[in-house]
């Protein structure tokens, strides 16, 4: 598509890309808005599900809109990303785990 | 200055302290190190063992540093090997990611077990007595539940049965230490704490705060008593025939901000201590703590009949949940 | 009207106490003192443009060096007034309020306005030099992160005499940190003293990732990198996952106090324990985000004065991204003793001893590095070798207190104070001497007097030794830390006295080394190589002092140690000079926006002290704006012609 | 690495890749941003059930609002994105209209958003109400804020595309921006899932 690029620039997506990034968006948007307000699953189940959707939704943006598989080499920035998701996620679960209290 | 002598002179220092503790680790001002009870004995006893482990390899590598700082010093005549470009050997790295995880894993090992022992009564042929503790601003309020009597700043305890200590507070939070018995928990209001205490030896014990928690903190400590169960009995007797019951006007008293004399009452307002529990509850699940208890606290008991009249104010009390305590 | 002015003044100053007013009279005098220094002698313009403006790595290092020393200064005079007190029982020196915020102060200065910024100073003086660049890779951004530093101490310390000091301990726990307990404006000194110099810490971290990451000179690939590098890297990973944690915990805590939230409350649904846990999540790693770059100018040093290749260079890497990652699955070993589950205990028990291992695998390649060396003992060497012993048992005990049932027992005793003391004062403080004493020369252009350094070292050395000891065994005598006064009942007070004296040693070994500045300045030896240490690193193949641009030419970097191969095939022989090719240098114009931007910080700081929202507004208005001119600035650097860099070559004894 | 061994001293190269270095210093700051919204969302599980007695979300949300401004913000990063596929196309003015658009929706956001704060407000429920609401307008007013100062980012930069163009210094600014924009929309959807999907369940 984007054949005019000065400084030798890599290809930041296409139309097309960006295109099938919104629709998957709004699509897994839907989906769990949908089971929730018909509340069509069990509980745990729903949490889930949704919770699922979200991070799918995560992943849309960083492939489709992020581009994060373009960019120079190495990635560093790839590598600060998981990094700081694995923290993240140390942070919230970890805070949860420590303040259950009093059981076993 | 060489570096032989200036290492010596390091090492003069640390013995000569580290021997200034150890031997006059015997003394009896040094509380952990003289248990007297078996909480504070299991704890002295992983203190010993990781003291030891530690030292298997810390020692050991104080003397090789010692031995490599004076061996090859920079001396015109000093004959030990130079090899400038020495500076790999996949063996010996191997030994010292090794070895420390040896020692890890079994200083591991001792943590856990202990971790989930602690957890539990010390003494599983005695049943265990309650005693709730609240940590005031700057005191400590002492309420027993089975026997219906409170103090303040001043704990007895029968020797030889495991107490189960149920821990909140209405102030800042505090930490509930009492050294010769063992290792302490924090006091948090909305919330109950649990610890495991049990003396073996009659005896007077120092109990500390050991959580700062503002102007008069240094103060806020308690003597723990422990003695025979039949004398122990018998002072519970005294407490009830001789002593003032605990209003929740007298609680009110209480709890302000301020420094407190030991204090004995022979009864106290039925529910105090799940009443501040819950006071400040931020939802979370206290039943584990709270079905230990043999029945609803304070003074429900028809013996002493001066005392009847408070339970009566407190039978409509709000804001607490009755049933996840009756068991 | 008037009474109105004397009722705001009695509650705005802090009166009643004559150490405050000696305070307040110092702070005024030492201020008349430099301005009237400055406009005497019409340097007002000079120290705009030479030092407030500057972007310069160096001199940005230089400033965050100064105020670290001052800060050492503050927190070291309240330590020693804190010996003081305890030194006998029941002792009235100092009122409980005085010496609750004084133990406050003195930890949160110490780690945050001392520790921090003297890390970041050998950052900003180093590693730009140590990897052949021109500048870090911020300069701008650089500047901001020292002024914000700089105005956010400023508003801590502030606290001393106006408003009132914060007293809840250097994390300040809430519930005693909330209005109820503490009213004033004490603890929002704290808060805002810490947010904004926090962050500028976290933008420091961005700003040495990428310049490590990005701007090393050609053909140093990462594993040719200098160990200080290595660390200041893991150090700066540290930094960025764990400071936007600080900020949203205290930034909650503040909430608490100014609208009424109820995060960190005893009632309306706060929990209390969650500030634990989230303060530990920063700090924890905060106390490897200081200990990690001294471990590389262990590496540094140890190399250097063994005259050796440092051993097991990979280990070493392993080691340090290890502590960095690990560093972050621990922290609820700070709250042992909070009644979680055995679980939840026994993993954070198990992963803070595993941290043992990388880090003993440190301390086994700095021996093996010295090991069939030769090993001299200057100053740097001599305060790495006293870290050895002083870091080995600090970090045993450390072990120790991470055996969770036992913990049950050392918490919040004197154990707990002798343990971090000895990795903070012997891994942290004397790294850092040694990283000042290695790099100054090539910051300074002299070396720094060996007698009275010598003298300073062991006072320090011994007073910390008996200093610290006796407070393990206190520990175990059940003495409580933040105790202000204890009784003679209980069989302290040895010890304790013992502890004074040690403390007052230190200090003793502090003076020695303000007065070993002083000497040096006019006689220190002046270095004229620009490698008087005859090191191995890439910042000794430049004059000392270091000009502005660094490296007229970008070196090409062949291996790891560069600088010592270029010198050994000097030797030999075997050294083919390239012909040096000078070009125009890139550099970044001054700003002052840093300084003025921060300034506007200040003031949001100061009026939410007070709850003058107005003040603040004006604050965030003058931090937007400032950002908005920045963002339309495209004029922002310049090069320097090549005759200029020809002509200060030579002017330090360099031909081209 | 700096592979800049060959020459130097055109400082068009070198503009380039002072540029290019900006951009991995701003994808980091994006992942610090992420440890502070992680943080928020760690509080704010704790906090879920601290009602204090207080209303909870399930009785106050109003869905529509919500709904709508989901999908208003993920309409914007989409525009987002077509705006840099305007620059790389070197079309300012196409450029400058996508950023326009995005901006309208942005703004769209923040006024639904501060709409819904009144709306609450009204029924009782503010930051000083209890824990759980302490949590939810310090997670959700966090997000908001961010998106208001992309707002001004965003005019700023239009303003210096009129002036200047497509260069290699607004280039890397749109590259951030849209960056940011994109970010602040992911954040969103686990706001959505976790604090109003979860809430209302
Ligand atoms: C620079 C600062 C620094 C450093 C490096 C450390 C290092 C360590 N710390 Fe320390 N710590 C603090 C600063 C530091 N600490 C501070 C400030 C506090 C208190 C804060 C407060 O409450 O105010 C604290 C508190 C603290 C606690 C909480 C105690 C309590 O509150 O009750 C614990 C518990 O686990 C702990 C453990 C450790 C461990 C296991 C290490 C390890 O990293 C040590 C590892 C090093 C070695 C072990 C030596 C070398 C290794 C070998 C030679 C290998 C072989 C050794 C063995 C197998 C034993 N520390
Ligand atoms: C890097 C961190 C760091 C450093 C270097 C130090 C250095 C010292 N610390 Fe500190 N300390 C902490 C971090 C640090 N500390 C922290 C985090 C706490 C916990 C706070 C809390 O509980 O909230 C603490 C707490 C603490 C306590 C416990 C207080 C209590 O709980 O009641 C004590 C007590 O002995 C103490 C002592 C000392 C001493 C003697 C030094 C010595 O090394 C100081 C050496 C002295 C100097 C460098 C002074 C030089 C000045 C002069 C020579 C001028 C003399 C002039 C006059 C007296 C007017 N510190
Ligand atoms: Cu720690």
């Amino acid at each position: 598509m984007t054949q005019h690029q000065n400084h030798g620039n890599h290809d930041h997506g296409s139309l097309k890309s960006y295109v099938i990034g919104f629709v998957l968006s709004i699509v897994l948007t839907i989906i769990p808005l949908v089971l929730v307000m018909n509340q069509m699953l069990e509980k745990t189940a729903l949490v889930i599900t949704i919770l699922v959707m979200a991070i799918l939704q995560f992943v849309v943006q960083l492939f489709f809109f992020m581009h994060i598989r373009e960019g120079e080499k190495p990635r560093y920035n790839v590598q600060t990303l998981i990094l700081g998701l694995v923290i993240v996620f140390t942070i919230i679960a970890g805070s949860i785990w420590i303040m259950m209290f009093n059981k076993y | 200055m060489s570096g032989g002598k200036m290492l010596r002179q390091i090492h003069f220092w640390i013995l000569a302290a580290l021997t200034t503790v150890l031997l006059s680790g015997c003394g009896s001002e040094y509380l952990v190190l003289n248990p007297k009870g078996p909480v504070a004995e299991t704890q002295y006893n992983l203190i010993i063992i990781s003291t030891i482990l530690c030292a298997v390899i810390i020692v050991p590598v104080l003397a090789l540093t010692a031995f490599i700082v004076y061996r090859y010093r920079d001396k015109p005549d000093n004959k030990a090997p130079y090899k400038p470009e020495w500076a790999h050997n996949t063996a010996l790295e191997a030994i010292w990611w090794g070895i420390p995880v040896v020692i890890i894993a079994i200083l591991g090992y001792f943590t856990v077990r202990d971790t989930y022992v602690l957890k539990e009564s010390p003494n599983k042929e005695v049943a265990p007595m309650t005693v709730q503790v609240t940590a005031l601003d700057w005191k400590w309020m002492f309420t027993y539940p089975e026997q219906n009597i409170a103090t303040v700043n001043h704990l007895e305890i029968p020797v030889g049965v495991p107490v189960h200590f149920q821990i909140s507070a209405e102030a800042p939070m505090n930490s509930f230490w009492v050294p010769s018995l063992g290792g302490q928990v924090y006091a948090m209001a909305g919330m109950a704490t649990e610890l495991y205490l049990q003396a073996d030896e009659p005896g007077e014990y120092a109990g500390f705060s050991s959580n700062f928690s503002g102007e008069k903190f240094a103060h806020m400590q308690f003597k723990v008593v422990a003695k025979p169960k039949e004398e122990f009995d018998q002072w519970v007797k005294e407490v009830k025939g001789t002593s003032p019951a605990m209003t929740k006007e007298d609680y009110n008293e209480l709890k302000k901000q301020g420094l407190s004399e030991k204090k004995l009452y022979s009864a106290f307002p039925e529910g105090l201590f799940e009443e501040i529990v819950q006071r400040y509850s931020h939802g979370h699940d206290m039943d584990h703590v709270m079905k230990k208890q043999p029945a609803p606290t304070g003074d429900k008991s028809k013996e002493t009949s001066q005392e009847t009249q408070q339970s009566t104010d407190m039978s409509n009390m709000h804001g607490m949940d009755h049933s996840s305590m009756k068991h | 009207m008037w009474e109105d002015i004397k009722e705001f003044a009695s509650t705005f100053f802090v009166t009643g106490d004559p150490l405050i007013y000696g305070a307040d009279v110092s702070i005024v005098l030492t201020m008349l003192a430099i301005v009237f220094v400055l406009t005497k002698y019409k340097k007002w313009g000079w120290l705009w443009r030479e030092w407030l403006t500057t972007v310069d790595h160096k001199r940005i290092g230089i400033m965050y060096l100064i105020s670290s020393l001052l800060m050492l200064f503050r927190g070291g005079v309240d330590a020693l007034l804190m010996r003081l007190q305890l030194a006998f029982p029941n002792l009235e020196f100092l009122h409980a309020d005085h010496y609750n915020a004084i133990f406050t102060t003195h930890g949160t200065i110490m780690i945050l306005f001392m520790a921090m910024p003297m890390m970041f100073g050998l950052f900003n003086m180093v590693v730009p030099l140590q990897i052949g660049a021109r500048d870090v890779a911020y300069p701008f951004l650089n500047a901001l992160s020292f002024w914000l530093f700089f105005l956010g101490a400023m508003l801590f310390n502030l606290s001393f005499v106006i408003g009132g000091s914060p007293d809840a301990g250097w994390l300040s726990y809430p519930p005693l940190s909330q209005n109820d307990f503490s009213p004033g404006p004490g603890q929002n000194f704290w808060i805002w003293g810490i947010q904004i110099s926090g962050i500028g810490s976290l933008a420091t971290g961005i700003n040495f990732i990428v310049t490590i990451l990005k701007m090393r000179a050609p053909g140093m690939t990462l594993t040719k990198m200098p160990l200080f590098s290595w660390s200041v890297l893991s150090s700066s990973i540290m930094i960025i996952f764990a400071f936007p944690i600080l900020t949203v915990t205290i930034a909650l805590l503040f909430l608490d106090r100014f609208a009424g939230a109820h995060f960190f409350t005893m009632d309306g649904g706060g929990n209390p324990m969650m500030y634990l846990n989230l303060i530990w999540m920063w700090g924890h790693p905060e106390v490897y985000i200081v200990v990690v770059p001294a471990f590389g100018i262990f590496s540094e040093v140890v190399a250097t004065f063994s005259r050796k290749r440092i051993f097991g260079y990979k280990s070493m890497v392993w080691a340090l991204m290890a502590i960095a990652i690990a560093s972050f699955f621990t922290w609820a070993h700070h709250f042992f003793t909070m009644g979680t589950s055995a679980s939840v205990i026994a993993f954070f028990a198990i992963s803070t001893m595993v941290i043992a291992i990388p880090t003993g695998v440190k301390v086994f390649n700095w021996l093996f590095t010295m090991f069939r060396g030769r090993i001299s003992f200057k100053q740097p060497m001599l305060w790495t070798i006293a870290f050895i012993p002083c870091f080995l048992v600090g970090g045993a005990t450390g072990v120790m207190l991470a055996v969770a049932p036992a913990d049950y027992q050392y918490h919040n005793s004197y154990f707990l104070i002798a343990h971090f003391h000895q990795v903070l004062i012997g891994g942290v403080v004397f790294g850092y001497l040694a990283g000042i004493y290695y790099w100054w020369p090539k910051l300074f252009g002299f070396k720094l007097d060996e007698k009275l350094g010598r003298w300073g070292f062991w006072f320090w050395n011994i007073g910390f030794y008996i200093c610290f000891m006796p407070q393990y065994a206190l520990g175990f005598m059940g003495m409580t830390r933040r105790y202000y006064t204890y009784g003679w009942d209980r069989g302290w007070e040895d010890l304790n006295l013992v502890s004074t004296v040690g403390a007052f040693m230190m200090g003793i070994g502090f003076i020695f080394q303000v007065w070993q500045i002083a000497y040096s300045i006019k006689h220190g030896e002046r270095d004229t190589t620009g490698d008087p240490w005859d090191a191995r690193t890439l910042e000794w193949s430049i004059p000392s002092p270091a000009p502005f641009y660094n490296f007229a030419v970008v070196p090409h970097v062949k291996e790891a140690d560069d600088w010592w191969a270029t010198k050994q095939a000097k030797a030999n022989g075997t050294y083919k000079q390239e012909p040096a090719h000078l070009e125009p240098i890139h550099m970044p114009k001054n700003s002052g926006i840093p300084i003025i931007m921060s300034t506007f910080w200040f003031l949001i700081g100061f009026g939410f002290t007070f709850g003058w929202v107005w003040m603040a507004v004006v604050g965030f208005i003058g931090v937007a704006v400032c950002m908005w001119v920045r963002s339309f600035q495209y004029d922002t650097d310049y090069y320097v012609p090549v005759d200029e860099v020809r002509r200060t070559e030579a002017s330090l004894g360099r031909v081209l | 690495m700096m592979a800049n061994h060959h020459d130097h001293s055109h400082g068009h190269d070198h503009h380039e890749e002072h540029e290019q270095l900006k951009v991995l210093g701003f994808w980091i700051f994006v992942v610090t941003d992420c440890i502070l919204f992680g943080t928020l969302f760690a509080t704010y599980a704790v906090m879920m059930h601290s009602f204090a007695g207080g209303p909870t979300g399930k009785e106050l949300f109003e869905m529509p609002g919500i709904i709508a401004s989901t999908f208003i913000l993920l309409t914007s990063s989409f525009t987002s994105g077509l705006a840099v596929l305007a620059m790389n196309k070197g079309k300012v003015k196409e450029l400058i209209g996508w950023l326009a658009v995005t901006a309208v929706l942005g703004l769209a956001f923040v006024v639904l958003e501060i709409n819904e704060f009144t709306h609450l407000a009204h029924e009782g429920a503010t930051i000083a109400t209890s824990g759980y609401w302490s949590a939810f307008f310090t997670l959700v007013g966090t997000h908001g804020l961010h998106v208001t100062i992309g707002l001004f980012w965003m005019v700023a930069l239009m303003m210096q595309l009129k002036r200047r163009g497509i260069n290699a210094v607004t280039r890397r600014k749109i590259t951030n921006l849209s960056l940011y924009w994109h970010f602040l929309d992911v954040v969103w959807i686990f706001l959505f899932t976790v604090v109003y999907l979860m809430g209302v369940m």
